[in-house]
């Protein structure tokens, strides 16, 4: 029974960090009365208050936004950024036609090139959402290839190189007039506000109500614009990373079990972020640390 | 670069290498065997775990501070896998220029061979394994000077 | 406008008390007791599934004492899998609380 | 063996202004794999930079060298147009070089 101390002592600090994180907690209100652009103005306006200083399309680029000491050594690490070597793997995975003879740009709108900002989008067709990602294994699926692995490797790279030829294209995702699409919409919401894990922390724990604070040795991203530097090359990993992977390592910090990549609530919540981010433009691939 | 210098290791060395081949062979500990040398790296300062014993293999001079020397670290490391410094001096006839890290496991983290074309300042990318002082060490005109600062690593693994 | 902070009251009851339980489960065990006491945890861990939150501690514990009852170290087993139900306990809780909980916390 | 090495050289004034990047895990020999074994170390020991026939840079790395290296210097003379040559050697003997063109 050994872990039995350091259980008890995570849970006693969760209850202690509970009290911090919902000492700030904000109005209540029935959230199903808003519509989701209600939302997103109320969301672009909390963090516009909270972070004054910084310029909309600045909330791209996360903890370097919000503080100047990391500012400064990430734009030395973006003299040479690592993700370089991604960007030319992911532009030769992305040119090297498939067995068939197609290529991926065949499998998107305007070959593929500058649409990063469109992702992910509802399907009225099949009543999902879908991401870059998951556009791409379908699309190797269609011309007879494996699917690759969602979290890093090839996936990263050739979502690196198409979110390259997006750069400063603005989020711009839409919720058609679908019950579906506002329902998956929803359940984003939901699991972005919702705590889970043994921590007892939600995303908005640390990217809303903490964001821009010090949390160990990093400065906590606001939520706005979260993702528009995805793949990202972190210092922490040595290597490239999906959005898959950062959600599924999200969920481990919280000490909630991982949803598998690309699982139906992990696409809603990448549909509500990115929803919450429109206008703020594209920035990937990034690097963090 | 070119030629067979890959050889010229000193003599210890190499009897130590071939020792090891032996023993690789006995015991079947074959990863061992591939530890190469490039030629010309100073394989004993990188042994070194203090600034004394650093700096003595590496140049065998004492050094003395100088202000001539600009070190450029962060005052926090975003993380300490990859922190950005870059050392310059305005002093001349600069044919060298070490970085040191205090209380990482081996002290010599970086050094660097100026020729007299080359500009007096070096950046790079360093591993960091706590927070400890940063060295730049600078040979002119046959002197060793050296400044040095304080750079906090703190634990990373959130964030982001 | 609603306090808040009220709400966590229960869930830091709960982990407080789950704590405890933790702490004095290691008794003499049966074969029958661990096996019983694994099939409890399990049981309560799928609940927790259904409500995608499953915990990364729990599904350790649940590893663990498969592990122990595999090797016949009953008392072992049976602790790990009382530890694991706690847990997924809490977890359950934390998930239905949260289903009317979150909307406390939406920007607004 | 896809390209190891970028570079960047620009001429400016009287000076060629460098900056590098290096694929190389840079393996320290101190961190533990996923499965708690010791990963062997694996870093750069040396690197050259030659323009005209002559060494304008050489460095001599160790494990606490970053993973994917970066380097930045500068050199005087060097035009646009001119070669400048890249090569890096690592403890397991393992080597790369590219010529690159000064900009």
């Amino acid at each position: 029974m050994k872990s039995t101390p350091i259980l008890l002592a995570a849970l006693l600090t969760v209850a202690g960090i509970t009290s911090w994180v919902m000492d700030e907690g904000h109005a209540a209100a029935s959230a199903n009365s808003t519509t989701p652009e209600q939302d997103m103005q109320a969301f672009q306006r909390y963090f516009k208050q909270r972070f004054p200083n910084v310029k909309f399309p600045d909330f791209a680029n996360g903890p370097y936004a919000v503080n100047a000491e990391m500012r400064k050594q990430w734009e030395e690490i973006m003299q040479f950024p690592p993700y370089d070597f991604a960007v030319d793997e992911g532009k030769t995975a992305f040119e090297t036609p498939f067995k068939n003879g197609k290529t991926y740009g065949d499998c998107f709108p305007n070959k593929g090139i500058g649409v990063r900002q469109t992702f992910p989008y509802f399907d009225t067709k099949t009543g999902e959402v879908v991401t870059l990602d998951l556009a791409i294994n379908r699309c190797r699926a269609e011309n007879g290839e494996k699917p690759l692995p969602y979290q890093t490797g090839v996936m990263a790279s050739l979502t690196a190189y198409m979110s390259q030829t997006s750069r400063g294209k603005p989020f711009d995702i839409k919720i058609p007039d679908d019950p579906r699409a506002r329902a998956a919409y929803e359940a984003g919401k939901q699991y972005f506000y919702s705590r889970h894990g043994q921590l007892n922390f939600s995303c908005a724990s640390c990217h809303v109500t903490a964001s821009g604070q010090r949390l160990r040795g990093d400065i906590l991203a606001p939520a706005l614009g979260i993702l528009a530097s995805f793949p990202i090359y972190r210092s922490d990993w040595g290597s490239m990373g999906t959005i898959d992977r950062r959600f599924t390592s999200c969920s481990a910090q919280m000490r909630a079990e991982p949803l598998p990549p690309q699982d139906p609530t992990y696409r809603d919540l990448e549909y509500f972020l990115s929803y919450m981010s429109n206008g703020v433009p594209i920035a990937g691939p990034g690097t963090r640390p | 670069m070119e030629g067979p210098s890959q050889f010229k290791m000193p003599s210890a060395t190499r009897r130590g290498a071939l020792a090891m081949l032996a023993l690789a062979g006995l015991t079947g500990f074959a990863g061992k065997v591939w530890a190469a040398v490039a030629p010309g790296w100073p394989e004993n300062a990188f042994k070194q775990k203090s600034k004394d014993d650093a700096v003595k293999a590496l140049y065998g001079k004492p050094m003395t501070t100088s202000d001539k020397i600009t070190l450029e670290v962060p005052e926090i490391a975003e993380n300490g896998a990859v922190v950005p410094v870059t050392v310059s001096t305005t002093l001349p006839n600069v044919t060298s220029i070490s970085i040191l890290v205090e209380q990482n496991p081996y002290t010599v983290a970086a050094s660097y061979k100026l020729s007299d074309a080359t500009l007096p300042s070096v950046g790079c990318r360093l591993k960091m394994a706590k927070t400890t002082a940063v060295i730049g060490v600078v040979e002119s005109g046959g002197n060793l000077y050296s400044t040095s600062k304080q750079v906090k690593v703190t634990l990373g693994g959130c964030g982001g | 406008m609603k306090n808040p902070s009220r709400k966590t009251v229960p869930m830091k009851a709960a982990l407080i008390i789950a704590a405890m339980a933790v702490s004095g489960a290691a008794q003499a065990a049966t074969q029958q007791e661990a096996e019983a006491a694994l099939k409890d945890a399990k049981a309560s861990e799928a609940e927790a599934a259904k409500l995608t939150n499953r915990w990364v501690p729990t599904e350790r514990a649940l590893k663990t004492a498969q592990k122990a009852l595999d090797a016949g170290k009953w008392d072992e087993a049976a602790a790990q899998a009382t530890e694991a139900k706690a847990l997924a306990e809490v977890s359950i809780q934390q998930a239905k609380e949260q289903m009317t909980a979150w909307h406390d916390a939406v920007i607004h | 063996m896809a390209p190891t090495i970028r570079v960047r050289a620009q001429a400016s004034g009287d000076a060629t202004n460098v900056q590098a990047l290096i694929q190389h895990p840079m393996d320290s020999g101190f961190v533990k794999d996923s499965k708690g074994v010791l990963i062997p170390p694996h870093y750069i020991e040396t690197l050259t930079f030659e323009h005209a026939g002559k060494v304008v840079l050489e460095a001599f790395w160790g494990p606490a060298v970053s993973k994917d290296p970066y380097i930045k210097f500068g050199f005087k003379g060097g035009a646009k147009g001119d070669d400048l040559k890249v090569t890096w050697v690592d403890n397991l003997g393992k080597t790369d070089t590219l010529t690159a063109k000064i900009a």
